[in-house]
């Protein structure tokens, strides 16, 4: 056991600070520090770039565009890009469709779509959640009909997130009989989003902003050989997603990024005595969150570490899950304290791409209290914390 | 000592209770909190004729008696249909001011239009460093001839753009944290040099920014004796922070009915979710939450109408709990509806918008813990 | 609504002020505040001074001995005899089988065992919960046989709290055929503790004393007329008794004296900047407890005003449960911080009766945690707090 | 950066857990807590014969290595039988204090016995009134001629009735307070003058109250430097915390685990209460606790042996965190088994009794949360 990184990845370190020194687009940068959201514009120049250094898929296998990397390295990657304010990767084709490509696609299923993926050509969404099927997944209603070598689908999926600026969707569907049990009669298909009889219609959360959709499909064609392996197989390939899913919850980058914002902040907000760090319900809160957020680190080092032993993540990405929204949603609420009586301002304009104007009260406050309501979500989705806990109670505690 | 309600205080809460039933459904708030003036002028004006906006007021200015457990019964069933007419800015705090400060004459002047429906009034005191210190003023009034010059910058004034006049607190002297030298200006909003920057806020409500920069105000202006408005405002903070705990419980009690009611109907794996016993027990919480809420929101009403020195420990008291009580109902809420109840569509992620708000307005729940142990 | 007391209740307080002032023994009062348990002699000197002074039954009816008060003088009562370091009485005979018999009863009965109970010149003790049968209570298997005028009962009793001192029992016993349903089947028996096949083992409980015991029946013979009412209905009259036992279990009077000895105690202990009342962790406690209480005192209020209306005790009775045993638990947990190092010595001879030695350290300390150790049972019997969520749910809840 | 356990630690872990497993188990364990000394000095003999007493110091010393991750490796596996023997104070907290201030001499005189089972050690720092404040120390030594007189009352003392030598905490200098000034005398506990009151502890250990009246002691008893011993005691604390962590996370392993286990055999209302999903939510938050705490136990371990500045804050950090989490897994435990919880005769009251120590020894949770803040 041993905490120091070898030399090797101190050296990996150093040139992880200085690509990001040089290659981070600033103004990207100060937004994420200030907690405000980033556009499409954004989200996409900044994949370039890590698209350009061969940085984009690091979790890929190499020949298809990886880096290599071993865990700690992966590890480093995301701490420092996190710190530095590198926005995350979007998540729809580079961590979670493309793993079901490369695993379960065709040879000409990968070449066509992760060339695209790899280089943030093409935007995905997902394709899931339906209305009435909430943490139970398996019960979808969405059909797709085999007609020659094509199938019709028709129905709804939600909660489809930034699908309004996607070009593909990938959607799991019901292709069995009716009788046929749910997990059975699954299948997964791909679907370009400009094919005809696909309506998007935003959800407004809690922000605000549309970030969520619903997808309709109303006889929407899509050929067979978009489908990802057998037909059927769907839900298994999506069990796959979801474990990976969780694996890349905890984001314990982003939550040392926002605490060390936290932590300044609270440095500069003058409270009764002083500043509002000297506080002591304050600090206790903010040592309690930084205690946490520190066995989370270790919580996920220890997976992490166990991966690279050749262990599949198990049940402790439920804990990596659980305590991973927690703490965002812990640092969510002392970013709206420490906002105090500016949390309250809700200028909707400010989070419309290349918005310029001047924020009401300080510009880190400007986004705290929509960010705190929207990111009530995290312990929803992605297998709800109550679907996690049950998770652990059957295979952990054989409950 | 007796927990009963009168039948006058019965049929105040009976009287509201119906328009807030019958009047305020989710989708007619959504609309108001969407229109241009932020609230319905209609609403206010029956709030008018049926009397409430006389409720925070004594006889003897012309109101209903101006109990706090009145105020109480008002604001809980304001607190279940998440009303959005400014009552608690216009009537309670400003109102109270007023009415605790004005000389004979200003009354007279003032509190009858009040009453009437025909004045609208916002109370501007925090500024953009102040937080929670009511101390913390360094927007400054100068004495010029009979005119003060006021210079400065409020920040967050609720209903600052409906309101016709303003109460601004100003230093007339003394440094910026000083309890001494805190003044109270009446100030017309369309005098020369005032500047309001208004906009919604995140609980559907209406705040501004507002500027002063050398408005002239005459010094007939001036509620109360110069430099001696700290404790008035104190007081009167306390009344509205009781009020607006009143607002908090019934909207907690609200919650916490929506989210049993949509575990009974929302099924996961066959079943409804009202039947998993690890959110059944939750619910219990929620429950347990809002009733301990409830009994400290009593306690510190009748202990400001008991009127004894402990009353600013009680509203502290009630506000630290009630802000704990809105946190967990508020997010619980949200968790057991599950995604729907992140979203803009549904009135629950609305209730905890609200119970997030609460939570932080006079004063955050660590702000009156702290309170609470120092008084 | 009204906080304040009228001037028949301000003198009412007087009086009592003045009653505990002359009567309560000091040496009785010193042993509560100091959180050190009393001995049955103590017990029983106290419980007859209010007998005698003609208190000791406040909430019988006046024609059995009653005080005759108002629920408010009740609440007087109880938190200034609390706070003045008095005892509770204990519940077994005055509180929890009086209302039995005195309810349900044949005259004789009520004749041949209330005054005894008024005088505390007979111990009671409960005979209820049985080893397998936890909180489901009515699934206990003691059994009663008739046998000419008497009952021969066998089985065994579990928990049966101070039953080394008792004179008495009352039972839940089962009576009818092994195929009646578990609840129509139960009769409610007194029963002489000198009976023969009776015997008393102690159980040892965390804090090392021997307060709990198990009661074994080996062809005990009652007579019939032991038998409260009629048989078969013993459960209907248990559900009385234990709605009973939890209006009564809020303590508030009792916290309430715990909590200001916890505030004096922590202004008086050294802590690394100035008292232990003075640090920021410490006093934010202190004050969510205090808080905590005060709010509990409004619902206990609540609850006696509706009972005064005519308002049976309904769900509430709950709430109170749980948050009067939270409370108390948080109250525990402050002594044993204030306790600090001392919280550590355990010398079993001081909590014997008539112990005079010197304690390890602080008085104060000897039985903080032991005190905690023992009150965890709090949230356990009586209705677990988990039985109370449960109630709530179904009765309050509609679930 | 590397989690793995080398195959020494993975063959030190076999064998503490044998011997748990084997020869510890509950009711042998409430033998020894009953018995006359407290505990079992075959016991003591074996874990010498193993090389265990060798095991918290360096090669230099005769020792195994003396690292931080074995001390760990140790603990956790006597936490999980609530082992008794005072390898903590003797070996770690003594023996580590012996080790990091005397001189060569007074090494070979005292670690050789040590390792080989034949001395036991106290260490005798905290007085009435010094909670957690290790610069708070009023016991005198004063120098006349060769030797030091000794005044004072020492608290709480683990191990003191059989410990052969006490290492006591003085003050040579300074006020009560002072960092500087503190001196650490090695005392032979059958010297005149020293009156030992032992007591058994809550948690089934042995403590003693140990006074000092004019006990004279000769200079060379000196540990290290006179007046600088503070930093030293820090530094063996700061181990001796990882080490009760480390024995805390073995507790709460096993603790959560008999918990599930009593679920599913205790039945309710006809089934086993481990089917109620109010109580497994619960239980996964006691295993979601028990491997936050095992994270930052190794985090501090490492941090400890990486022995860079912030290993003091490190220690701390898991310290606070560990004692929520044996607070929340301590009182669920009990809960959960329900009334034989409360009962000596269950072995999980134990654990929940040392679970309560845990988070005080040392300091308590908020005394460590606080540290972490500051350092």
């Amino acid at each position: 056991m041993n905490i120091e990184f070898t030399s090797a990845e101190l050296a990996f370190q150093q040139q992880i600070r200085q690509f990001l020194n040089e290659k981070l687009p600033v103004d990207i940068a100060e937004k994420r520090k200030a907690g405000l959201y980033l556009g499409k514009e954004d989200q996409v120049r900044w994949q370039k770039i890590l698209y350009k250094q061969g940085w984009s898929a690091p979790n890929w296998p190499v020949e298809h565009g990886g880096t290599g990397w071993t865990p700690t390295e992966k590890y480093i990657w995301a701490t420092e890009c996190a710190l530095a304010g590198g926005p995350e990767v979007i998540s729809f084709g580079l961590k979670m469709v493309a793993p079901i490509i490369y695993g379960h696609g065709s040879e000409e299923q990968k070449q066509r779509f992760l060339p695209d993926i790899l280089a943030s050509n093409a935007w995905w969404c997902q394709g899931y959640s339906e209305a009435n099927a909430g943490s139970d997944l398996a019960s979808l209603k969405t059909t797709a009909a085999q007609e020659g070598d094509e199938y019709i689908v028709n129905g709804a999926k939600t909660w489809t997130t930034l699908g309004q600026h996607a070009d593909w969707i990938f959607c799991l569907v019901r292709t069995g009989a009716p009788e046929v049990k749910n997990q059975e009669a699954i299948s997964f298909l791909l679907i370009d989003m400009k094919t005809s009889g696909i309506t998007v219609s935003p959800i407004i959360t809690l922000d605000g902003k549309p970030e969520v959709n619903e997808v309709f499909f109303d006889n929407v064609r899509v050929p067979v050989t978009n489908r990802i392996g057998e037909e059927g197989k769907g839900w298994t390939y999506a069990k796959t997603l979801l474990t990976h899913e969780r694996t890349n919850i905890a984001r314990v980058g982003l939550s040392k990024q926002r605490f060390a914002r936290a932590k300044q902040l609270a440095k500069e907000t003058v409270d009764l005595d002083g500043y509002l760090i000297d506080n002591p319900a304050f600090s206790q809160k903010m040592a309690e969150v930084e205690i946490e957020l520190l066995a989370l680190e270790y919580t996920e080092l220890r997976t992490l570490s166990a991966v690279s032993t050749g262990a599949a993540p198990g049940p402790e990405s439920s804990i990596l899950k659980i305590k991973g929204t927690e703490v965002s949603q812990m640092i969510d609420e002392l970013l709206v304290e420490i906002a105090g009586n500016y949390a309250l301002p809700f200028v909707k304009e400010q989070f419309e791409d290349g918005f310029a104007g001047e924020h009401i009260g300080p510009e880190t406050a400007a986004n705290s209290a929509p960010y705190y309501f929207n990111n009530r979500k995290a312990s929803i989705y992605g297998g709800s914390n109550e679907i996690q806990k049950n998770i652990i109670c059957k295979a952990v505690l054989g409950l | 000592m007796d927990f009963s309600f009168s039948e006058e205080q019965q049929m105040l809460q009976s009287s509201v209770s119906k328009f807030v039933q019958k009047d305020y459904d989710f989708e007619s708030r959504c609309g108001l909190v969407d229109s241009d003036n932020g609230f319905s002028k209609e609403h206010w004006q029956l709030f008018a004729e049926l009397g409430w906006l006389m409720v925070p007021f004594t006889e003897e200015d012309g109101g209903l008696g101006g109990s706090a457990v009145d105020l109480m019964v008002v604001m809980e069933e304001f607190g279940k249909g998440m009303v959005i007419e400014p009552f608690l800015t216009t009537a309670v705090l400003a109102g109270g001011l007023i009415a605790a400060s004005a000389s004979e004459e200003q009354k007279l002047q003032l509190l009858g239009p009040l009453m009437e429906g025909k004045l609208q009034l916002a109370f501007a005191y925090s500024e953009p460093q102040s937080r929670f210190n009511l101390a913390d003023i360094s927007t400054t009034a100068e004495l010029q001839g009979d005119n003060y010059l006021l210079n400065g910058h409020k920040a967050v004034v609720l209903n600052a753009e409906a309101a016709d006049q303003l109460l601004v607190a100003v230093r007339t002297a003394g440094e910026q944290f000083d309890r001494d030298g805190i003044s109270l200006f009446l100030v017309n909003t369309n005098t020369a040099g005032i500047a309001i920057q208004s906009y919604k806020t995140v609980d559907g409500f209406r705040a501004a920014e507002v500027r002063f920069d050398k408005v002239s105000v005459p010094a007939a202006n001036l509620l109360g004796e110069a430099g001696k408005a700290l404790p008035v405002i104190e007081k009167l903070i306390d009344r509205a922070t009781l009020a607006l705990c009143a607002e908090a419980v019934g909207a907690m009690e609200v919650t916490y009915k929506k989210t049993v009611e949509y575990t009974q109907t929302r099924k996961q794996f066959g079943v409804s979710i009202s039947k998993f016993q690890a959110l059944q027990h939750r619910m219990a919480d929620m429950f347990i939450e809002c009733e301990q809420a409830r009994s400290i929101l009593m306690m510190a009403a009748m202990q400001l109408d008991a009127n004894q020195g402990i009353a600013p420990k009680a509203v502290s008291a009630a506000k630290s709990r009630i802000g704990k009580a809105a946190r967990l109902i508020g997010q619980e809420a949200v968790q057991l509806h599950g995604g729907i109840g992140v979203t803009d569509e549904l009135d629950v992620g609305h209730f905890f918008k609200r119970l997030t708000t609460v939570q932080f307005l006079f004063g955050s729940t660590d702000f009156h813990t702290q309170r609470f142990s120092r008084l």
